[in-house]
């Protein structure tokens, strides 16, 4: 366990990376970023929280189940998005010719499909490096 | 008519292999017959391309909608429909077998082993009907990877040499 | 010997990347023939038919999704192989 | 030429990396040197391929709605290589796995030694 100054310093900055991480995952589409940025960010302040609390403090809060599924899901919701084009009898992955209105460009809530792949996206790789992390350090 | 059939036969062997960690502790002998009919249906729709790509001619489709410089192109040419149809019927004609030779596996290892053997199905099915070269070379990492899994999973300790001789070689290949 | 045996090897190797490189069309020029018309239209048109302001965005997830969706396989295949490396032959599972 | 290479700085520093990268797996013989090669390798190529997708005085290819008419740099090569990113990162770490599974079965990462003990071991 590592000493107090870390321990509170860690603990004050954390949310701040998470949600420095959800921003770029929200604003893939209008600043550089995305997916696999932010997913990489909130991932990482996991590590951190791993490499300052310990890893059954972490394990505690998010178990390595959890982790494994979100990330199943994560997978499985990028091509469930791809059916969206199919069943509107068009192409598979297909945004715009699908007839999804892509808003005003520019704005938050724009670019039809690619907000909600990005933040499936973002959601599987943040869970990718955490089950990454837990297999490679956990014990037999 | 088949547009989507080919883009159709990856993306069902890629959900199926999402799949199946997740349910293999409750269900396995449904999660084996559940991956076996996905490999078999995907042999069935290789057979029907072949057939098309026979009668018919030669199909490509652009995925997503997106012509062939600016998005991504699937070629389904005698040939490559050929070469499909072959990888899955020899899949599917293995995995007959699996269920026999597992007995005495672990739950989560035949989960684990069965989504790499999918994934490697149905990325070398995408890599032959691929007619882009980067999305021939992402196939080809999810193939890498996914033998280099298969190897590394029997107990002998040279199985784990072996991988790591794979994936020094494969990626020097690469790059 | 285990250190001179490859930089023989790699320095006639790295002469002729350096001679490549010489080759190579001047480094910045916006007449490179890697600007050609592919990108012109991702630049021109990448807003208006993909919404994104963002082009590289554009072009992952939606000009190249195909490509994407297989991305995230991969790390996917990552994870599951790493497991099947690591924990296969666990009697129990967390 | 050497004004043309000079002139062409990124591929020169690409092409040294990719050089240093390969000396590095060629000449140790400690499996994570290697795994630390290879990766110094993948960063040569991306460098090479963002480098040739750069032109001078661009922006980045993030569309200002308000003047449209902006030099941008080249955006698919941006794109492409964080496909490749994510490729080495994922290979990355399965060579790590096996790195370890490697040292939990030998007692050792020196491939030397691996194929010592097994040159031993099938004798």
């Amino acid at each position: 366990m590592p000493d107090l100054i870390i321990r509170e310093i860690t603990a004050l900055l954390l949310p701040f990376i998470q949600m420095y991480g959800i921003y770029v995952i929200m604003h893939g589409h209008l600043s550089p970023g995305g997916g696999f940025a932010g997913g990489m960010i909130v991932g990482v302040s996991l590590v951190l929280y791993i490499l300052v609390f310990g890893l059954d403090s972490c394990l505690r809060k998010v178990p390595h189940r959890l982790s494994s599924i979100v990330e199943s899901f994560g997978t499985l919701w990028y091509a469930a998005v791809g059916f969206v084009g199919l069943l509107r009898g068009t192409s598979f992955l297909m945004n715009k010719g699908a007839g999804i209105s892509l808003g005003t460009p520019g704005k938050l809530f724009s670019s039809g499909l690619i907000v909600v792949i990005t933040l499936g996206v973002g959601i599987k790789v943040a869970s990718t490096v955490l089950s990454l992390l837990y297999t490679l350090i956990e014990e037999d | 008519m088949f547009d989507n059939l080919p883009v159709l036969i990856v993306v069902t062997l890629l959900m199926t292999a999402f799949l199946a960690p997740l349910f293999i502790k409750k269900f396995r002998p449904l999660v084996y017959g559940v991956a076996n009919a996905a490999v078999a249906a995907a042999a069935c729709a290789s057979a029907v391309l072949l057939r098309y790509a026979l009668h018919t001619g030669p199909l490509y489709v652009a995925v997503g909608g997106w012509e062939a410089p600016w998005g991504i192109e699937v070629a389904i040419t005698p040939l490559s429909s050929f070469v499909v149809l072959v990888v899955t019927s020899i899949v599917a004609l293995v995995m007959v077998s699996m269920p026999r030779e597992q007995v005495d596996w672990p739950s989560q290892k035949v989960g684990w082993y069965l989504t790499l053997v999918l994934l490697l199905t149905a990325a070398l099915a995408g890599m032959t009907m691929a007619n882009d070269l980067f999305n021939i070379y992402v196939f080809f990492e999810v193939t890498a990877l996914s033998s280099f899994g298969i190897v590394a999973a029997k107990k002998e300790r040279n199985a784990a040499d072996a991988g790591q001789g794979g994936y020094f070689e494969g990626n020097v290949d690469i790059e | 010997m285990r250190k001179l045996i490859p930089a023989l090897v790699i320095l006639p190797c790295l002469a002729a990347l350096l001679l490549l490189a010489t080759e190579l069309p001047p480094y910045g020029n916006p007449d490179n023939p890697a600007n050609n018309e592919v990108t012109a239209r991702y630049l021109e048109k990448g807003v208006e038919e993909a919404g994104a302001t963002n082009i590289v965005t554009d072009i992952i997830v939606d000009y190249r999704a195909y490509d994407t969706l297989i991305e995230t396989t991969v790390l996917f295949t990552a994870l599951i192989a790493v497991m099947l490396t690591l924990k296969g032959d666990r009697k129990h599972h967390a | 030429m050497l004004a043309k290479l000079l002139h062409n700085y990124p591929y020169l520093i690409a092409a040294l990396i990719f050089a240093v990268g390969c000396y590095t797996v060629l000449s140790h013989s400690n499996l994570m040197r290697k795994v630390i090669g290879i990766n110094v390798m993948e960063t040569a190529v991306f460098l090479f391929f963002v480098a040739a997708g750069n032109v001078r005085g661009g922006r980045p290819p993030i569309i200002d709605l308000q003047n449209p008419d902006q030099l941008y740099v080249n955006p698919l090569p941006s794109a492409l290589v964080l496909t490749g990113i994510v490729v080495g990162v994922s290979v990355t770490a399965l060579a790590l796995a096996l790195v370890v599974r490697i040292n939990r079965q030998f007692g050792t990462i020196d491939a030397d030694e691996i194929a010592a003990i097994r040159s031993r071991e099938n004798v």
